[in-house]
């Protein structure tokens, strides 16, 4: 026997209840749906303003990308956009290029690495790492202020043979007891600066394109 | 069933009947977002918001269900406040939204079996329900705090750090650096550290209880002895 | 006259745990003397400071409980604690790392759970693991093999104790082997990286005298090389062939400590045959995993915590059959 | 249809959400009339844990009535004829802590039996209606006897006699029924735990 | 004789101690005054006196009967009267008194025995049992299992095993005998097989006792049996336990819950053996037997043939006993006695051995420590157990994993204590756990027996109960058809039974909300009936009454009407 | 594919362990590890309904949610999801068998409110799983679970005779004792990537 009585009464009245709950959840939704979107779009944005403060530049970067030809000079595994910082004028005075140490202690290190349209580095911010917790983690800002040494850094200044930790007789410096993860940071940062130099050119010209 | 008096839902909530340290119910979050003050303290608040507010719309509609969809509609009512409190926090709190990950829905599964709107909330009316969730949120928040506290400290020397990310930029001056050449002890930070910490306050709370029901002990008579004793065969005439 | 009325058996075998434990710290010295070869006298001052913490720790922690405390200490399972885990740490860690390894090893891991016997950890691994997570700045500083100049104790004490002398620091061969760079030494005639193998060596001697004394059987610690030198064969690093894979592995790092001095605590591992076999085979092979695909270069303490929460289980189903059950008569 | 709703994100939501409960409720009606629970094996398996001496001290008219009360979320520990260890085996089977016993209900006692001064009965029968077991032989105006092998020792028979004659007798060990003690606590010395810490 | 043996499972090497008590022969004690001989020397119900007090008795006399194999007869080990047959202290573990006669000896020491069988080879096999059974012959190797109950086995026995092994240290009283009596000895052997039918006997003795091997194999030798096989066997602790011995002598392993005739083999001790054989042979009942005097705090240490009641302080004063020195005195070995403090008590049948260190010989067990899990007592112990684990379950009085960990074939030998650092009286554990165990298994059956009498006594009693309801309802029905038949207007009564039947069909339906209207139609429904009751009653009593309940019946009979209208309208 | 899978369930049961790295379905892992058997039986009834939970919740999501862009619903339908899929799962097992009704049983209501189920559900949401990937990482999850409530329970059983100081007896030892188990857990950090 199905009992349709019981069935009938249970699932309208869970009915009613379903009703209530999402009419207030729905309503809180269109409430907040605004500041949601503007919150999500900060977060995207955040590290890119964290090398281009908003004050530097009049464009909207998450808008203006490029597609990165030959990325796996960059060490990418897969193909990625780099963003453009432009002034008021519409020219390009920034890059910001993705770029992945392949080399780290314990996998991948993911970094965006920002250049001035001169050469020198607006800024380097590690996104994401699984290098061991009180060694190799100090490449974030957030353990560290040892990222922020690359500022104001180009290709010649130091020279290309200085890019390397000193314990290997070069400019920059290493944690104690961790030059793996250094090592391949600043790796990384050059490879990027090598790959600008290569692709200036195309990079620099603001002609706004979709991602690939 | 009379409703226990308001200092009674107090002692339970914060001490006697703790969820988190007594009943060791909702212990997901407990060790999981403990990593920081800020961070116990953003659960802590929402999910004492969550527990009021869904013992209160208990409380209110307790008349109307009946046995077979009781635990499926409190479930709704829970989940209905534990998403607006997502979309809220989504809105206003973006980063500690973020660092909180999934916890924040799971207040879900955390507050239906912190049971309180199945044992007390349809038994009672508004305000003690709604009291008695806001002293159960409270108890769990607090001892959620603690634990990030004490881990803030273990693990960097530090407390109160990136409050700014709860109460807005004015917040970051209230970063209290205890030491400043502290090496770190990760493990605090780290899963393990959690485990122990909260292991340790268990125990803390251990020793208090004992050395209470000691003082307690000492001025009590015994009770006597088979006072309510049953008579098996005393239906017989 | 009054007669004693106790149980059966009145008469007692020789072997004390106090005297067990006794063997176990004398049996590290061949290790201890080729770690000081090697690395110089800093281990002695760990050896020092780790007995001195562990034993304190101890007797605090059963004196707050109401313990007879002599009765306790006299078993010697602290200092075997002690040694094991100052064995463990860099030869120069500064003091308060050891301290701080101690009292977690005999506080927390051996006496929160009742002390001696009642353990499901290894203290001293654990203590290891806490330090190397919490602290792996001071964890990893192992000194070069060999320096130039060597350590004496003064030295070693300063740059423990006083943490004046900045030691010269390098990467240990099996660390060397997981970034790719060719320490080994398999050219060099050295084959378990530079100055390791001795260390393996002395602890293997002080190993097999142990199980000579009968102070645990072959299973787990055959059943752990074995495993080991399996997987180093079938899975051997780009850098190595598959012989010198074996040796490198076997002769490196903790290895042979790990076989001999910690898988064998008897307190925190399986105990049955069958279950020492599984035991140690399992932590062979976890070994060579996290070595190999893991981000650890040596992971000796790991894969034994993580066979101690194992053993209990393990022992639940390994029970051997008992006389008279099932079986075909011989 | 579909597009519509799509188009209107409010009453898509609805749409859903009442569509999920509508099947969730049928379901569970459907469930709650077609399975109901009948009886509850548990307190079954509780009960077979009692000592069935039947003697009411844990405040319930019977074992089998407080095996059906821990089944609803009593606590384990007001037996007393069954003390520790069928507070340990109650405490396995629940998969709780075990507690100790409530002091509130009595203490463990040796096992004994009811033993009537026969030459003192006069035949009341009262102690009869009151033994929960039947273990009283004996008719109105006759000597009663208790059957010592079925007496459960509940000691409910004492109070209801009259002239008082019944003794609870704890049963005396023998030859055949000593046996080895485990060794004493305080001869174990690591279980003196300087009293209570 | 090139017999294979095989390797004892575990096993420990205590340092034997035998050499001290060897050194004289077997000598004969002295008949004491006064002889206490207990009822309960074997396994098996207490034997029951056959003599009264103040009787005079023969050395050999059957004193006391027991009805089957399972029991044992006593009989007087010396002539004289009886003094008493009462509780006295017993010679065992437990301290605890036993039924005993007591013997006031003449001193005259003499004889009544029973008529020798000297033909036993013609003898059939039942009249050979009822001879060891009617000689009181019960195990001399320990456990004082009555002989003729063994022997009487239906299963066919191929193999007799003799266990001379006496693998406990300082014990050396099968030695002696097996030095001075080997050729009895051989001939008791040809008994037992005759007994059994077996077709073999292995003879199984520790390599530790070169003169009693060379006095065995010269026997055997002289009796030239080649069914008879003298097996020399490694000196380890526990090879004479019985399931040991067959595993070395066969290589087989005695089922767990079985005995050794499952496998076709009996085991003999070879003072048993010897005992039933100078019952037929010389028609001599069990009334003595060689105990072992040894320990530091002997002045002579030597085996004794004392008779069964002989107080132990007769033995140990012809010993040289140094009270002084003496730190407990042990029935039996180290590994297996047990302590007595009474120095009065009896030597019984299977006292084998009365051992009496010094506190430096044998220490006082120091405190114990923690397990430390080491697993020495797993290797040492021959039934393959797990010592470690049956003690920390025994501890945390886990019975169920104790049963499942195979408790109860642990043999109690001891060699997990012998051999563990931590000085943890382990067998004392498996000892209380095994009673425990027993005890709760008594229990768990006596409480089924409790709760059947009581369900029983409750359905009595409930059925009592509603057979007055029963006669109760029905004289209400009767009522209520008389009140029927008064009320003509049947209509009346038909939409109350609707509305009745109405509301109990709302009733069964467990999810419904219970409502205020159904509540309230049931209230009306009992009132209803209540009056109807009454009503029925008045009207067969004739009572004057009537009207008003009338009255009342109709309007509750209306009221209820209209609740159940208004219930039907709601939903 | 099929290594793709196996790593997948390697990362779920072992590296990323839900109850010690993730720290999801702990008043479980904490309430029923008593005893062996138990564990036992929670082990199993946990993995069935988290695999039929991962699965159902996946669907629900990708085909009524997503397509009518109600994402922000999500949390209140997989809790209904997981609820019907209990209750289910109870009807269905005390039909046709009421053995496995008597074993599981008690644990199924449970499981409603073990946050790992809906953990496994929201983790498939934000890491973007499909249909095979969402039946493995539930299945892995459960199975990580149940492994690390098993050994637990076992040692357990041995904490239970151990002479624990009196404050840290119960929940405080059960508490360290799984913090010293997340200690040895991490040393499967890397493994698998
Ligand atoms: C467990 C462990 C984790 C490590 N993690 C890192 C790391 O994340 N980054 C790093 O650069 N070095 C790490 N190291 C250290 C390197 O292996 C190596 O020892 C070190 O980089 C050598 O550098 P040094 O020349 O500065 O002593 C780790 C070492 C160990 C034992
Ligand atoms: C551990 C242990 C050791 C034993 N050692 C001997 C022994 O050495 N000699 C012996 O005759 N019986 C010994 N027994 C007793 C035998 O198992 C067995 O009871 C006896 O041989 C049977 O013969 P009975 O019935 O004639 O006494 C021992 C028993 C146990 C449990
Ligand atoms: C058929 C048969 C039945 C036996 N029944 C028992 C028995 O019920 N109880 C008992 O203790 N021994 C019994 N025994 C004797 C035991 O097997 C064993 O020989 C005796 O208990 C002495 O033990 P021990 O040899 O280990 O000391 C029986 C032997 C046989 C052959
Ligand atoms: C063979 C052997 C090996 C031991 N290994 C260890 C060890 O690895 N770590 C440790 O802390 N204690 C060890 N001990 C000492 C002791 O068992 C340990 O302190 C207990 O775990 C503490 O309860 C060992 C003891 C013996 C006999
Ligand atoms: S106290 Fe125990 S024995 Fe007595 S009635 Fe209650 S459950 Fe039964
Ligand atoms: S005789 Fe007395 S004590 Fe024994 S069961 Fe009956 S009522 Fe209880
Ligand atoms: S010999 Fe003693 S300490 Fe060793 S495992 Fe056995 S009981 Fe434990
Ligand atoms: S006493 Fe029992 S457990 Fe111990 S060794 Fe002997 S048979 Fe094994
Ligand atoms: S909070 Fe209880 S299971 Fe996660």
């Amino acid at each position: 026997m199905i009992p349709l009585a019981a069935i009938s009464r249970n699932g309208l009245l869970l009915a009613v209840f379903g009703l209530a709950t999402t009419l207030g959840i729905a309503l809180t939704y269109q409430g907040t749906k605004d500041a949601i979107a503007e919150q999500e779009r900060i977060a995207q944005a955040r590290a890119l303003l964290e090398i281009m403060p908003a004050s530097n530049h009049a464009n909207d970067m998450l808008e203006s990308t490029f597609a990165l030809v030959d990325f796996e000079q960059l060490g990418l595994r897969h193909a990625q956009v780099g963003y453009r910082a432009l002034n008021d004028q519409q020219e390009v005075i920034a890059v910001l290029l993705p770029a992945l140490a392949r080399d780290g202690y314990s996998g991948d290190i993911a970094m965006l690495v920002g250049i001035m349209a001169d050469g020198t580095i607006a800024g380097v911010r590690v996104l994401n790492h699984h290098e061991t917790p009180g060694l190799g983690d100090k490449v974030e800002l957030k353990k560290s202020d040892w990222i922020l040494s690359f500022e104001g850094k180009s290709l010649d200044k130091p020279v290309v043979t200085q890019w390397k930790v000193s314990k290997d007789g070069g400019e920059f410096d290493a944690f104690t007891g961790a030059t793996v993860t250094p090592r391949a940071v600043i790796g990384a940062v050059k490879r990027a600066l090598q790959y600008f130099d290569t692709h200036r050119a195309a990079m620099l010209t603001n002609e706004s394109e979709t991602t690939p | 069933m009379s409703s226990p008096s308001y200092s009674e839902l107090t002692l339970n909530g914060l001490w006697k009947n703790n969820p988190a340290l007594v009943q060791l119910l909702g212990l997901c979050p407990l060790l999981a977002v403990t990593g920081s003050v800020v961070n116990a303290l953003g659960l802590g608040l929402a999910t004492m918001f969550v527990l009021t507010l869904s013992n209160i719309a208990v409380s209110l509609v307790r008349h109307f269900v009946s046995d077979a969809i009781r635990l499926p509609a409190f479930v709704m009512i829970i989940a209905s406040f534990t998403a607006c409190i997502e979309l809220l926090m989504r809105a206003y709190a973006f980063e500690l939204y973020q660092i909180l990950g999934i916890f924040i829905p799971l207040i879900v599964t955390n507050c239906s079996i912190l049971g309180r709107a199945d044992a007390f909330a349809c038994k009672n009316s508004v305000l003690p329900a709604a009291y008695d969730g806001f002293i159960m949120g409270l108890g769990f928040g607090l001892v959620l705090v603690l634990i990030g506290g004490l881990r803030e400290i273990i693990g960097s020397a530090t407390l109160f750090d990136n409050m700014q990310l709860l109460f807005g930029e004015d917040a970051s001056q209230w970063k209290i650096v205890l030491s400043d050449d502290y090496p770190g002890f990760l493990a605090a930070i780290l899963p393990p550290g959690a485990f122990i910490v909260v292991g340790f306050v268990i125990a803390g709370k251990n020793v208090i209880d004992a050395a209470l029901k000691r003082r307690a002990d000492a001025n009590k008579e015994k009770p006597v002895r088979g006072a309510n004793r049953a008579r098996v065969t005393g239906h017989i005439s | 006259m009054s007669l004693l009325n106790v149980t059966s058996p009145h008469a007692h075998g020789q072997l004390s745990t106090a005297k067990v434990m006794q063997l176990v710290v004398l049996a590290t010295l061949p290790g201890i003397a080729a770690l000081v070869g090697v690395f110089g006298a800093g281990v002695l001052i760990n050896l020092v400071i780790a007995a001195v913490a562990s034993l304190a720790c101890e007797a605090a922690i059963l004196s707050l409980r109401g313990r007879p405390v002599s009765f306790y200490l006299q078993d010697f399972s602290a200092l075997v604690t002690a040694v094991l885990l100052a064995i463990s740490l860099p030869p120069y860690a500064p003091w308060w790392v050891v301290v701080i390894g101690a009292v977690f090893a005999i506080g927390v891991a051996k006496q929160l759970y009742g002390g001696l016997g009642y353990n499901p950890f290894n203290p001293a691994m654990a203590a290891y693991v806490v330090l190397l997570i919490s602290l792996p700045v001071q964890m990893t500083q192992w000194g070069a093999p060999f320096a130039a100049q060597p350590m004496g104790l003064a030295e070693a004490m300063a740059s423990n104790i006083l943490q004046h002398v900045d030691a010269v620091t390098s990467a240990t061969p099996l660390d060397a082997l997981k970034q790719g760079i060719d320490t080994l030494s398999g050219a060099t005639g050295h084959i378990g990286g530079y100055g390791w193998e001795w260390v393996n060596a002395g602890f293997l001697l002080g190993g097999l005298f142990l199980m000579w004394r009968g102070i645990f059987s072959w299973h787990a610690p055959v059943s752990m090389l074995a495993a080991l030198a399996a997987m180093a064969f079938l899975f051997p690093n780009d850098a190595l062939s598959r012989v010198d894979s074996i040796l490198f592995h076997l002769f490196s790092g903790a290895s042979m400590f790990g076989a001999f001095f910690i898988i064998t605590d008897p307190v925190s591992s399986a105990t049955t045959h069958r279950g020492k076999l599984i035991f140690g085979g399992l932590i062979g092979a976890l070994v060579y995993s996290i070595r190999h695909w893991g981000n650890y270069p040596d992971a000796v303490a790991f894969a034994v915590m993580l066979l101690n929460l194992a053993a209990p289980f393990i022992d639940q189903y390994t029970q051997p059959r008992t006389f008279g059950h099932g079986g075909t008569p011989s | 249809m579909i597009e519509a709703i799509v188009a209107q994100p409010l009453l898509a939501a609805l749409f859903a959400l009442v569509g999920l409960s509508l099947i969730f409720g049928a379901v569970l009606g459907f469930a709650s009339e077609r399975f109901k629970t009948e009886g509850d094996p548990i307190a079954d398996q509780i009960c077979d844990l009692l000592p069935q001496t039947q003697c009411g001290q844990c405040g319930y008219p019977g074992c089998r009535p407080y095996a059906e009360a821990i089944a609803g979320g009593e606590r384990i520990n007001r037996c007393p004829p069954g003390g520790e260890s069928t507070i340990q085996a109650l405490a396995n089977l629940l998969d709780v802590e075990p507690l100790p016993l409530d002091e509130e209900v009595g203490e463990e006692k040796p096992k004994s039996v009811a033993v009537i001064r026969e030459a003192e009965c006069i035949g009341c029968t009262k102690c009869i209606q009151a033994c929960p077991v039947d273990a009283i032989l004996g008719a109105a105006k006759q000597m009663h006897t208790v059957i010592e092998s079925e007496c459960t020792g509940c000691d409910l028979c004492v109070e209801p006699c009259p002239v008082d004659c019944i003794d609870m007798v704890e049963i005396p060990v023998t030859l055949k029924t000593w046996h080895w003690q485990n060794p004493t606590k305080t001869a174990d010395i690591i279980a003196t735990d300087g009293g209570q810490r | 004789m090139s017999d294979i043996i095989f390797k004892l499972t575990g096993g420990v090497h205590p340092p034997q101690n035998k050499h001290q008590s060897i050194q004289r022969p077997i000598a004969q004690a002295d008949v004491p005054a006064q002889l206490v001989i207990p009822m309960s020397q074997h396994i098996g119900p207490p034997s029951t006196p056959i003599v009264t007090v103040g009787q005079r008795v023969l050395k050999g006399q059957c004193i006391a009967t027991a009805e089957s194999f399972e029991g044992a007869f006593v009989h007087a080990s010396t002539s004289g009267k009886v003094l008493a047959i009462e509780e006295r202290p017993h010679n065992h573990a437990s301290g605890m008194p036993a039924l005993s006669i007591v013997i006031e000896s003449d001193g005259n020491d003499e004889w009544q025995r029973m008529p020798a069988m000297e033909n036993w080879p013609q003898c059939d096999r039942q009249t050979l049992l009822q001879r060891i059974h009617e000689a009181g012959v019960i195990g001399m190797g320990g456990a004082g299992f009555p002989a003729a109950s063994k022997l009487a086995t239906d299963k066919p026995i191929h193999t007799l095993v003799m266990n001379g092994a006496e693998c406990e240290p300082y014990i050396t009283s099968d030695q002696m005998l097996m030095t001075e009596r080997a050729e009895e000895l051989i001939l008791s052997c040809e008994l037992m097989m005759h007994v059994l039918g077996a077709s073999k006997t292995l003879f199984g003795i520790e390599d530790n006792k070169p003169e009693a091997i060379e006095a065995i194999k010269a026997a055997h030798a002289k009796r030239g049996n080649d069914k008879i096989h003298i097996v020399v066997i490694p000196t380890v602790y526990p090879s004479g336990g019985s399931k040991q011995l067959i595993q070395i002598l066969t290589g087989n392993e005695v089922p767990s819950s079985g005995h050794s005739s499952d496998l076709g083999i009996i085991m003999q001790n070879v003072a048993t053996a010897v005992a039933a054989y100078r019952a037929i042979v010389f028609g001599e009942p069990s009334i003595s037997r060689i105990t072992t005097l040894t320990g530091e705090a002997l002045a002579a240490p030597q085996n004794i043939e004392a008779l069964v009641g002989t107080p132990l302080s007769a033995l140990l004063e012809q010993a040289g006993w140094q009270q002084n020195l003496a730190d407990r005195i042990i029935i039996g070995g180290p590994m297996m006695g047990y302590t007595v403090t009474d120095t009065q008590l009896p030597v019984t049948k299977t006292t084998n051995c009365i051992l009496v260190p010094t506190r430096a010989e044998l220490p006082p067990p120091p405190p114990a420590q923690a397990c430390i899990r080491c697993g020495l007592c797993a290797e040492a112990c021959p039934a393959s157990l797990l010592p470690q684990q049956l003690y920390w379950f025994s501890r945390a009085g886990e019975h169920d994993k104790l049963e499942s960990h195979n408790l109860f074939d642990c043999i109690e030998c001891g060699a997990c204590s012998y051999s563990c650092p931590s000085n943890i009286p382990l067998v004392q554990y498996y000892r209380a756990s095994k009673a425990e165990i027993r005890q709760a298994r008594r229990d768990a059956k006596q409480a089924e027996q409790s709760k059947r009498r009581f369900e029983a006594r409750q359905a009595r009693l409930q059925r009592l109960e509603e057979e007055k309801t029963a006669q109760r309802a029905a004289r209400a029905e009767a009522a209520k058809k008389r009140l029927e038949e008064a009320n003509t207007s049947a209509s009346v009564v038909d939409p109350i039974q609707a509305a009745i039947e109405r509301a109990a069909a709302k009733r069964t339906s467990a999810a419904a909300p219970a409502t205020e209207a159904v509540d309230m139609i049931a209230k009306l429904e009992k009132r209803l009936t209540a009056a109807k009751i009454k009503l029925a009653s008045a009207e067969s009593a004739g009572s004057d009454k009537l009207v008003p309940l009338q009255e009342a019946v109709d309007k509750l009979t209306q009221q209820l009407a209209e609740a159940q209208q208004q219930a039907g309208d709601k939903p | 594919m099929l290594v793709e899978y196996s790593l997948l369930l390697l990362s779920t049961v072992l590296v990323n362990n839900f109850v010690l790295v993730q720290f999801l379905g702990l008043c479980p892992f904490m309430g029923v590890s008593n005893r062996l058997e138990t564990a036992m039986g929670m082990g199993a009834a946990t993995t069935f309904v988290l695999t039929l939970a991962s699965v159902c919740s996946y669907l629900t999501f990708n085909y009524l949610l997503a397509p009518l862009g109600l994402e922000y619903l999500r949390t209140i339908a997989f809790i209904l999801v997981i609820a019907v899929v209990v209750q289910f799962t109870e009807m269905v097992v005390r039909k046709t068998s009421p053995l496995l009704h008597k074993v599981l049983g008690v644990y199924l209501p449970l499981i409603t409110t073990n946050c790992a189920v809906l953990g496994v559900a929201l983790l498939n949401v934000n890491k973007q799983h499909n249909f095979g990937q969402s039946a493995v990482y539930g299945f892995g999850a459960a199975v990580g679970f149940s492994l690390v409530l098993v050994l637990f329970s076992a040692m357990r059983e041995r904490l239970a005779v151990a002479d624990v100081p009196k404050p840290f007896q119960g929940a405080a030892i059960g508490m360290i004792t799984a913090g010293l188990m997340s200690l040895a857990f991490m040393g499967f950090a890397g493994l698998g990537s």
